[in-house]
């Protein structure tokens, strides 16, 4: 019963964590778009916050470039558990049309482990809200 | 104490990775050391490999927020290679569109700043007025962003009849809104604090450093290719360059909220104008392209956009080189920053309007 | 000052060192110039307050050249001068343009060109263990 | 072993009970102003505060009870504590709540309350703000340090007003507990009009004191990432973050009760209206620099008391 509450509590407030490796910053500001009021995604409790240390949804954008691969690796260890990675973009998911590119290791998952994928160039806000909320509830919406 | 503050890879006041290393004497800045890098996607490599028609979609996935700027500057490269003059209505088009994206950029930067120094319901505000400007982008191209409205020659589609009422309408709600973030930037005790007289940027430095841009302008360095190199239909539309003096972020931010009263202003012209060019004239074919190279330059929200295309007679290019405005405007940070507190560092750093993933490629 | 008039002061200037010059369509002109004589060139453009968009760097098969992209207005001017492939040495010019430093720094990384006396010779985009020139097609 | 020894516990134990000591502060301390009230009513102001904001910035917000879900989840969450962290980093948040908790107690309404509360009132909350100081500085983290410095630097900034106007509503009810002044408004009518500026240089140290926009400083979240918040997670940011919002909760109805009073139901409502006009104050305002907000407290605000304070010393 209590395991219950307790996982109703972490579906209803994601704490999420914009980590953008590489991407063409279309999707970061789709991200961005989705605080704005037209997507508000404080709707579900969800709150962009600043370091790792706070949140518990890490969303990431772009193709994993050289620099920022080990960067991405710290921040996914720094966050605490139980976590979630939600890869969003067609850059994340299968590098997109940087596929050939000399200047990345692999699309989201050839670094962190990855829960849910938004496909789309960029994917529009709803979109996004969508696949938060599907990470939500497969993870802990029992 | 001194102490060196990392304002690293990732950062709720950057949208994209870019590490600033600032060394601080108690709060006041002493020296930035800037990285940039990690967002390196070897473009300009791809772009070998890839056939003209390819690189257009590859050239607009440079930067999302500007994905207006490098196909016009690329195409108009091209364009000149092959000596193709594309016809008067699909300047227009281009043009268009590309005022539509100055304005939902420069909304996008307002928003992002009045959210650096804290004011979040500013960013509500903007941002949901932006959303009109983007649904207007979604019903003429078909998508919010990467709208895949160039090729070389002219354009893929066409603005129809029933596409202009509704724009005007847009930009009708869009002209009150601007007036009133106007007012809101110029008379709010709390915001004037912030931004008046942090991050100047003299004229001299400006100059020598070869900004461009709102951040030249704003510092009474006046460039902006819509006037000095005319493009598109830039010359048949008559609208102000916006020059201020003070080179502070106020006056960054006065420059890029009037321009989105000109852009509003020229939008209005070219629509009138379309009405009298017939329909469906809008692109060229265009057979092979000759051996040669040229350059292609045009005014995105940021500054200047930069193409020298070089061709070698196939389908594939042999050198594309790009140069984003951030690439040039980033160099005048340290300047900026010089003698400022700690807490102005992240504002100062979002006025330049930078966009790292068109400066890395 | 028309394209033609900027090519006879370039030939006072350079006399046989200007290679050659191309003028192209809506005032874009292409100069190369001997690899050294870039320099007096370029404090020429300093004094008429000229603009330097971006210098790019192109792999001509056994050459490698760098061609400086400035902008005299009406004029776009594209200063071009090449080293051989074997020993790539050409002077910097960012003691005259200051932000031409971090244009040379992205043409040794991605190029291989070697630029003589640079202020900061570090990598800018790719990592600091990354050994290969990428932009090489030949 | 079956505790046999359990029936004569409840036997002895229920009739001492009776006699030896009243049940009162047991339930002022347990129930009433105490933990249960205080904790219900930090997190209906917090879920209010996120509920108006997202209103007033036209987007539906989250659900008035998303501060318990936000508490819930970080409890459940694991709490990383870096090596370079001193023993403080898990003590600070704890005597932040403590010390933030023991003022309702005090407070009129059906409170414990003693001669010279006030300064208890005084002293305490200056040691959560304290505790907030530490807290950034045992975490080891620049950005930590950094909100640390700035959070005493504000602290040094409104503790001179704060105390004047405090000092200066004292002496005019002629006593120095709460339960006096309230029994001083009640009879005379409240302090607001009688002592205006002192008023207002109390109603403006609030937003500093609670870290509201125009002064949230310290934990501002785009310059230094949260500040003193910076390295903590799981049950210490819960405790942390519980020990603000009791924050918000407690230093309104301070303010009402020192100015405001006239009997406990409407303590309630004022405290409400009060808070209401808080989140106003922090939609329209952008956040201040540490010695702009320095200037700010210590000429006008420093000011406007002593010269409340000099007209009920005459």
């Amino acid at each position: 019963m209590f395991e219950k509450v307790v996982n109703y509590c972490r579906k209803k407030s994601p704490w999420l964590l914009h980590v953008s490796c590489g991407s063409c910053n279309n999707c970061d500001i789709e991200v961005l778009a989705a605080l704005a009021p037209r997507f508000d995604v404080e709707r579900f409790g969800g709150v962009l916050k600043p370091n790792p240390r706070h949140t518990d949804i890490l969303v990431v954008t772009g193709i994993m470039t050289l620099k920022m691969t080990n960067v991405l690796k710290r921040l996914y260890e720094q966050t605490p558990d139980p976590k979630a990675v939600v890869a969003i973009g067609s850059c994340a998911i299968t590098k997109g049309i940087f596929a050939e590119t000399y200047a990345s290791y692999g699309p989201a998952d050839a670094v962190v482990p990855v829960d849910a994928y938004i496909p789309g160039c960029p994917p529009r806000p709803q979109a996004i809200l969508h696949g938060v909320v599907t990470a939500l509830n497969a993870l802990w919406g029992g | 104490m001194d102490m060196v503050v990392q304002f690293g890879p990732q950062h709720l006041a950057l949208a994209e990775p870019e590490r600033f290393k600032v060394h601080t004497e108690g709060e006041k800045v002493v020296d930035v050391e800037v990285a940039v890098g990690y967002n390196h996607r070897g473009i300009e490599k791809l772009a070998e490999r890839k056939t003209f028609e390819q690189d257009i979609l590859l050239v607009e996935r440079i930067c999302g927020i500007c994905s207006m700027s490098h196909p016009v500057a690329f195409t108009q490269a091209v364009e000149d290679i092959a000596g193709v003059d594309i016809p008067e209505r699909a300047n227009y088009l281009r043009m268009i569109i590309a005022e539509l994206e100055r304005i939902h950029s420069h909304l996008l930067w307002a928003g992002i700043a009045a959210e650096i120094i804290g004011i979040e319901t500013l960013f509500m505000y903007i941002w949901k007025d932006r959303e009109y400007v983007l649904d207007q982008l979604e019903i003429i191209t078909g998508n919010r962003n990467h709208y895949a409205w160039n090729t070389i020659g002219g354009c893929r589609k066409d603005i129809t009849e029933k596409h202009i009422p509704p724009l005007l309408t847009a930009l009708e709600v869009v002209e009150r809104r601007t007036e009133y973030y106007i007012d809101a930037f110029l008379r709010n005790r709390t915001i004037r604090a912030r931004l008046v007289g942090t991050g100047i940027l003299p004229r001299e430095d400006a100059r020598k450093l070869c900004t461009v841009g709102p951040t030249a302008r704003a510092s009474g360095y006046a460039v902006d290719v819509r006037k000095d190199d005319p493009h598109l239909a830039y010359d048949k539309v008559d609208f102000a360059e916006i020059v201020l003096g003070e080179g502070d972020n106020m006056a960054r931010a006065k420059v890029r909220l009037l321009e989105i009263l000109e852009s509003v202003k020229i939008i209005r012209q070219a629509t009138k104008a379309i009405k009298g060019l017939p329909e469906g004239d809008i692109a060229v074919p265009v057979a092979e392209i000759p051996p040669g190279e040229s350059v292609g330059r045009y005014e995105a929200p940021r500054g200047e956009v930069f193409h020298y295309v070089k061709s070698n007679g196939t389908f594939y290019p042999e050198r594309v080189k790009v140069r984003a405005p951030t690439y040039s405007n980033i160099q005048a940070v340290p300047t900026m920053l010089m003698g400022d507190t700690l807490a102005d560092v992240p504002i100062s750093l979002a006025s330049i309007d930078p966009c790292f993933c068109c400066t890395d490629r | 000052m028309e394209a033609e008039e900027f090519i006879e002061k370039l030939k006072e200037l350079l006399g046989r060192n200007l290679l050659e010059y191309h003028i192209g369509r809506r005032n874009r002109v292409f100069v190369k110039v001997k690899n050294g004589y870039h320099r007096d060139v370029v404090s020429w453009f300093q004094e008429m307050q000229a603009h330097l968009s971006v210098i790019s760097s192109v792999d001509l098969g056994d050459e490698l050249e760098l061609v400086y992209h400035f902008e005299i207005r009406p004029l776009e001017v594209g200063l071009k001068t090449s080293a051989s492939k074997a020993k790539p040495h050409i002077e910097t010019i960012s003691d005259i343009y200051p932000s031409a430093a971090w244009y040379e720094r992205e043409a040794m990384e991605m190029m291989g060109i070697v630029v003589v006396n640079h202020p900061d010779p570090r990598h800018l985009f790719l990592p600091d263990d990354y050994t290969e020139f990428p932009l090489r097609r030949y | 072993m079956f505790p046999y020894r359990w029936p004569v516990l409840i036997r002895v134990s229920a009739v001492r009970i009776g006699d030896l000591m009243d049940v009162q502060p047991f339930i002022s301390v347990l129930i009433v102003p105490g933990l249960l009230f205080t904790s219900v009513m930090a997190f209906l102001y917090a879920g209010m505060y996120r509920k108006v904001r997202a209103r007033m910035q036209n987007r539906r917000g989250p659900p008035f009870v998303q501060p318990f879900y936000d508490f819930i989840k970080l409890l459940s969450k694991d709490s990383i504590k870096p090596e370079k962290s001193g023993m403080l980093f898990t003590w600070a948040p704890i005597i932040a709540l403590a010390s933030v908790l023991i003022v309702p107690i005090l407070f009129p309404i059906g409170g414990l309350s003693f001669a010279g509360d006030l300064i208890v009132v005084i002293y305490v909350l200056n040691v959560s703000a304290i505790m907030l100081a530490v807290g950034g500085f045992s975490s080891g983290s620049p950005f930590g340090a950094v909100g640390g410095s700035r959070e005493v630097t504000q602290l040094f900034a409104y503790e001179l007003p704060l105390a004047i106007s405090m000092v200066a509503v004292a002496v005019k009810a002629s006593s120095f507990s709460l339960v006096g002044i309230a029994g001083a408004q009640e009879a005379g009518g409240m302090f607001f009009y009688q002592l205006p500026f002192a008023c207002i240089a109390f109603l403006s140290i609030i937003p500093a004191k609670i870290g509201l926009q125009p002064f949230d400083i310290p934990e501002a979240e785009q310059e230094i990432l949260g500040g003193p918040f910076v390295e903590y997670s799981g049950y210490r940011l819960a405790i942390f973050t519980f020990a603000n919002q009791v924050k918000y909760f407690v230093v309104i109805s301070l303010a009402v009760i020192l100015f405001f009073w006239r009997n406990w139901w409407q303590f309630l409502i004022t405290g409400f209206l009060l808070w209401l006009l808080f989140i106003f104050v922090k939609i329209i305002s952008a956040r201040v620099k540490t010695d702009q907000s320095f200037v700010f407290f210590w000429q006008y605000m420093g000011i406007l008391a002593l010269v409340d304070l000099v007209r009920v010393v005459i």
